[in-house]
């Protein structure tokens, strides 16, 4: 069986390839933007030995997290996904992955726009409490309130302070720890047949807006 | 050879598979239904759209052309000029599907898409033209030497031609797309009543400018402060200037090049006072015009095939880290 | 909110073009631009003359027709050049801002923006494009929020202007 | 600060770099050598902007594990180190960090001979608590038996019942865990003159020895 | 050009500097103490000393030479044959090395240094010439054409030459090495007592086969089951029969290729039985005869970055994943 | 632990090679050969038939006379070549295999075995070359621990023998 998963949710990108006899992984962070560096590291896995055109099931990591980010890895993994299996796991899943065997609950906080975060709650079986949102600062807190015992995770970390917070290096998804999440999913046979980013961005838009009304009736 | 071509740049998803340069299928889904109400295209919602249309529309192309994913041999793909967030859904798609099939990809340039969907439409069209490219984004003089050499031989500065047309409209309380609302005032109106200066009319080049256009319709306007705005006479004049900026440049280039054969595309190409004017001038001095149907003028993946094609068969392949370039030029 | 208002008084097409470009070099610490002004006042001349001071080549900045937002890419952020005329509602411009909102490090420079302004609130300078006649454009500056260096620059520029006339 | 990291002690080959902008990852196991596939992965990281003529501190992880394997990793970091800085690092620790905010103890425990495992123990900080060994399967059990409450990491993690067990893909170092610790230890300004791999490998001998030796005397 | 040369390949770990081809230092650790008392080299053993000892070589070299890091131009590294460890310390050492100063590195063929030794030795030898390498690894023919051009004209099928000197010692009941304890006992012997087998002697080919002739040595030996051994005439004869067999194919191939030079390497060519008969075979039919001092026979880096200079004058520069490779031939 | 002998009677060179190549062949469940016998006895001549039957170039096998261990790469597993014969003490011995006492899916053959009968137990087989005249060795071999494949290969060789004798 040979899988290819892929996130691209975050500043990094993550790969990771697995047929019978290798495993490889990248990960890529740098100033450029995703439409470029996954060309470059595509090429670099080709030169590596990964073989694309032998692929049995392409995971990816669909958000939520920036917006082009997340559609160039999407789109590429359609395009290599034609006529072939695709699992499908939000980014948080894959960033909450990084506390595996860390017997608290897991959040996960990343950075939205100004103001906001996208969140998710993960058991330390990496199961769902909280299925992935988006909040004010104030209005995650609330969310998360309830939680004992909690350590948070992800480039909003900083942002709440009630809880242990884990190392900012592992604020981003793991390639083969979010391989081995998809080979769960494979034994599950948990295929989807479309690829839909988490945008949740809709409700940011809506939020901000309520909020600046807010703030504004509140002056005059 | 089979030929995938791919096209998300704008608001147009479409996919088509070209056989030795004929269409066997070319699936266009629009989306100028969604992005009217927003009175112009939204880029967010472009790209999505074309992360939910493409993998459809891909296999409805398919299916259409009656052939098998691995019969395909290459792949060609717009990589610019277009909106970022579009472009990059088309060509991370056909990056990946180059991938996975293992066949070579190439990027192609929009605005020569657009030519070489004359060849679609004339198969017998051989260059060397002159193409008049007028659109709600562009106005371009391009000479077109052979397949791969095309020139810009010049363009707007400020607004483009479509744009002035949109503009002027909403200065005289027309609706929105501008280009038909005017070509409709104008039929009743004087167009020799306003004298509306031609910027750059005599210049040694072959640009435009449409920005200073606008402002003096705007300041016509002002005179009439307490009368009723003359809309109609306004209007011809208006459209009355600007078919002379366009065409008086492009028989420029026309003549001062030796080319006999001129190519009108684009949407504003759909105006009725641009075609008789040029074809008037065509038969004056014996030019041979060529003014496609608009339904080809608009964006499709077939034209993107088309040139891919000819960039396939020279094996003009591209590396698989191509990237999207917005502002792409010629 | 802190706000001050320069009144600038008339400038040429060529003085609002170096005002734009100098302008740039001292905005540093402010993100949203809104131009206020009638069609034909001047507003991409503005954008064109302003993201030159960033280093973008004025020949890809266009008024954004068709595309309601351009983005130009500087050494060291993007410029999402936005035309609001078009749109109908709110929820509307969220939509057009969405891929800007999650962009923390750019500028957000808009035309029309006086037709929302319960969006567009918050740390801001505000510029208004008057026809003076033909070739004269009044320009004003309102900035809203704390930020020393574009108002010291602000200040600088009307003082030279007042002792030149 | 540019830093490079690297671990060839196991199957795996992980290399780990950070610039002033960028952060790149690899990894790769495949039935090919080290040696071979060591050159390959510069030539790409080269390729990928991995930039070797700047670089300021060379991390390596010194084993124990594979001989070969250990020696090719640590020749090229010496080649990458002259006149440079240089931090060395357990490839225990390295294993043991895939399980970092697990509140046990860490049993590292790696397959060596035939009936012998490297080990080592660390604390959730990652403080050693036994520093690496190698023993007989018995002896590294009598050795860990004082130890409540850990979980064993490792490709010797089966040979060890008594304990919980991490997911076999843990077994690994992780190269930005890796980057992770280097940069601790520049920061404690722990830096090497020498990088010598941990063998260990002259006791497996002689236990061995001893063993067959004891083997036989029991038998006639 | 500086050129830095690296050798690692067996029980030497060496370093040396060259410019434009003159040694400025050849630094070289050698472990023959430390394997002796196995009687041979370690693997295990002789990785782990070059490991240690490379870095120390190294700053040893570049201080003995005078010179800075940067200085240098490229790097020569001996990436076959020899023991894979061993090898791959050095191979490694050069391409970290390579990657970190940026500057260009070239493998060398090992046997190929030795052939490059000569030059160093004899700055005025050019090709074409005959070398009969003869150590406890290899006995060889070589026709060197060309600085590049170097082919193997033959070479043993089973044993090489100084593996049955020291096999032979053994039957004997003579000590290690063998070949100089065969020598000083066939002082005193007579090399016409036993006519010991030639294989291939009259072959068509080049090539050589000893486990027979030790095979022989035994079966006599076992003749004189209670008298005493006459280990002087088997020693002599023994001798006798190897360099008839060397010397034979070694001017068969300077004779059939028409060429004058004949070079003699390797440890064996240090038997003055078999200098003795090679000056005279020479002296009779006019060859000119070249046997190095050991000391320049002898693994060392000078004569790598003596091949490395040539490589790399000619840009022939080597990949960064270049493979070591054990088995490595001409 | 199970042994059993099986005294192969004379072979000539070439017989012994074809032996050794199909012994190769069905070798699998042990990794430990040893082999027994006097100087020219046909050790190494041996080896490099067998190695020919995992598909080694047998040009590239030779004895490890200078480097005590030639280590050979198959597709599957690498074969390790070692002559003990000069060797003084068990302590040199693990050095010298230490490289293959961690390359747990190898197989071993060694040259002068006998000299460190201590060293070389558990499962695995020792073959016995004896001078018998010029051009013959006799050939025993004795199984050590269980192993089907190579028992009943060794009866269906002997018994071939037999027929032809
Ligand atoms: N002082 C001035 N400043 C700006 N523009 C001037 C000035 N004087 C004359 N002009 C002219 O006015 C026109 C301004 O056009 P521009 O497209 O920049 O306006 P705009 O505000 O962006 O219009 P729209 O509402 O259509 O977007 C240009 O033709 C320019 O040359
Ligand atoms: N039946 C036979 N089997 C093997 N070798 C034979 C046979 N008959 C003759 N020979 C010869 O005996 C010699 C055996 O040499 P070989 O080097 O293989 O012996 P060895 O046991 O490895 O010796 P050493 O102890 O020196 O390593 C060769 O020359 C070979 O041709
Ligand atoms: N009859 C017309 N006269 C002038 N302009 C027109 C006419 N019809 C459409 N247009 C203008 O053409 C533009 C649309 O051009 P189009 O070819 O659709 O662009 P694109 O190729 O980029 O999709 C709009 O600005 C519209 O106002
Ligand atoms: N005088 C001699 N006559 C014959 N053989 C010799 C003599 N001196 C050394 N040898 C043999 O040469 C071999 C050593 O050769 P050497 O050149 O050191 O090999 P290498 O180049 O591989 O290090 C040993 O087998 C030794 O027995
Ligand atoms: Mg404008
Ligand atoms: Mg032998
Ligand atoms: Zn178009
Ligand atoms: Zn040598």
């Amino acid at each position: 069986m040979n899988i290819l998963a892929l996130d691209t949710s975050t500043k990094r990108i993550s790969i990771a390839y697995k047929n019978e006899t290798n495993v490889v992984s990248v990960t890529f962070e740098g100033k450029d933007k995703h439409g470029r560096n996954i060309g470059i590291l595509a090429k670099y896995l080709k030169e590596i030995g990964v073989n694309f055109s032998t692929l049995d099931v392409i995971g990816v990591g669909i958000g939520p997290g920036s917006l082009t980010g997340l559609r160039v890895g999407i789109s590429l993994a359609l395009g290599l996904a034609v006529e072939k299996k695709i699992v499908s796991v939000p980014s948080t899943k894959l960033i909450a992955a990084n506390l595996m065997y860390c017997s608290k609950n897991i959040v996960v906080a990343r950075k939205a726009r100004q103001g906001y975060l996208y969140g998710a709650v993960y058991d330390e079986n990496l199961d769902e409490i909280i299925s992935p949102f988006i909040e004010t600062i104030e209005g995650f807190k609330r969310k998360v309130s309830f939680l004992k015992d909690a350590i948070v995770v992800g480039d909003g970390a900083d942002l709440l302070f009630e809880y242990e917070k884990a190392e900012e290096f592992l604020s981003f998804p793991d390639p083969l720890r979010m391989l081995n999440i998809v080979e769960d999913e494979i034994k599950n046979q948990n295929f989807v047949e479309k690829l839909n980013p988490l945008y949740l961005q809709k409700s940011i838009a809506e939020l901000n807006f309520e909020k600046r009304k807010g703030g504004r009736v509140e002056k005059t | 050879m089979l030929v995938l071509g791919i096209e998300t740049s704008c608001d147009e998803t479409s996919v088509a598979v070209l056989k030795d340069g004929k269409i066997l299928s070319n699936v266009v889904a629009s989306q100028i239904e969604i992005h009217k109400k927003f009175g112009g295209v939204v880029p967010e919602i472009a790209a999505r759209h074309h992360l939910t249309n493409l993998p459809i529309v891909f296999k409805e192309a398919l299916s259409k052309a009656n052939i098998k994913l691995n019969e395909l041999n290459g792949i060609a793909v717009t990589y610019g000029p277009g909106l970022i967030g579009a472009l990059l859904v088309g060509l991370s798609f056909a990056k990946g599907l180059s991938l996975s099939l293992n066949i070579p990809f190439v990027g192609v340039n929009h605005i020569i898409g657009h030519i070489f969907a004359n060849y679609i439409v004339y198969p017998d069209l051989k260059p060397p033209f002159i193409v008049l490219m007028v659109s709600g984004g562009h106005t371009e003089i391009l000479k077109v030497s052979d397949y791969e050499n095309i020139e810009v031989l010049g363009k707007t500065v400020d607004d483009a031609a479509g744009e002035a047309f949109d503009k002027v409209a909403r200065i005289l309380g027309l609706g929105y797309p501008g280009g038909p609302e005017i070509e409709k005032a104008a039929l009743t109106g004087k167009k020799d009543r306003f004298k509306f200066p031609r910027p750059l009319l005599n210049s040694n080049d072959y640009n435009f400018s449409f920005s200073g256009l606008k402002t003096s319709v705007l300041y016509k306007t002002k005179e009439f402060q307490n009368e009723s705005i003359p809309v109609e006479d306004i209007a011809a004049s208006f459209q009355e200037a600007v078919v002379e900026i366009l065409l008086k440049k492009t028989f420029k280039a026309a003549r001062n090049s030796g080319i006999r054969t001129i190519v009108l595309a684009g949407g504003v190409a759909a105006n009725k006072r641009l075609r008789e004017e040029a074809n008037k001038l065509a038969n004056a001095y014996n030019y041979n015009i060529l003014i496609p149907p608009l339904q080809y003028c608009t964006d499709n993946a077939a034209m993107i095939a088309m040139a891919g094609y000819y960039k396939l068969s020279k094996k003009q392949f591209d590396d698989i880290s191509l990237e999207a370039v917005p502002n792409l030029t010629i | 909110m802190k706000e001050i208002i320069f009144d600038l008084g008339e400038m040429t097409k060529k003085a609002m073009e170096t005002f734009a470009f100098e302008f740039a070099k001292n905005v540093d610490e402010h993100n949203l631009i809104l131009l206020i002004g009638e069609i034909g006042a001047g507003k991409t001349t503005f954008v064109k003359a302003f993201c030159k001071g960033f280093g973008v080549d004025p020949e890809i900045v266009s008024s954004p027709t068709f595309t309601l937002v351009n983005v130009y890419e500087t050494l060291s952020k993007s410029i999402y050049h936005v035309d609001v005329y078009r749109l109908t509602n709110v929820e509307d411009l969220f939509y057009l801002l969405e891929d800007q909102i999650e962009d923390n490090d750019s500028i957000l420079i808009v035309e029309w923006a006086d037709l929302f302004p319960e969006f567009f609130q918050g740390d801001r300078i505000e510029i208004y494009l008057e026809h003076s006649s033909d070739h004269l454009r009044n320009v004003s500056i309102k900035v809203v929020g704390e930020s020393e260096r574009i108002l010291s620059f602000l200040r600088r520029w009307r003082n030279a202007k007042k002792i030149k006339i």
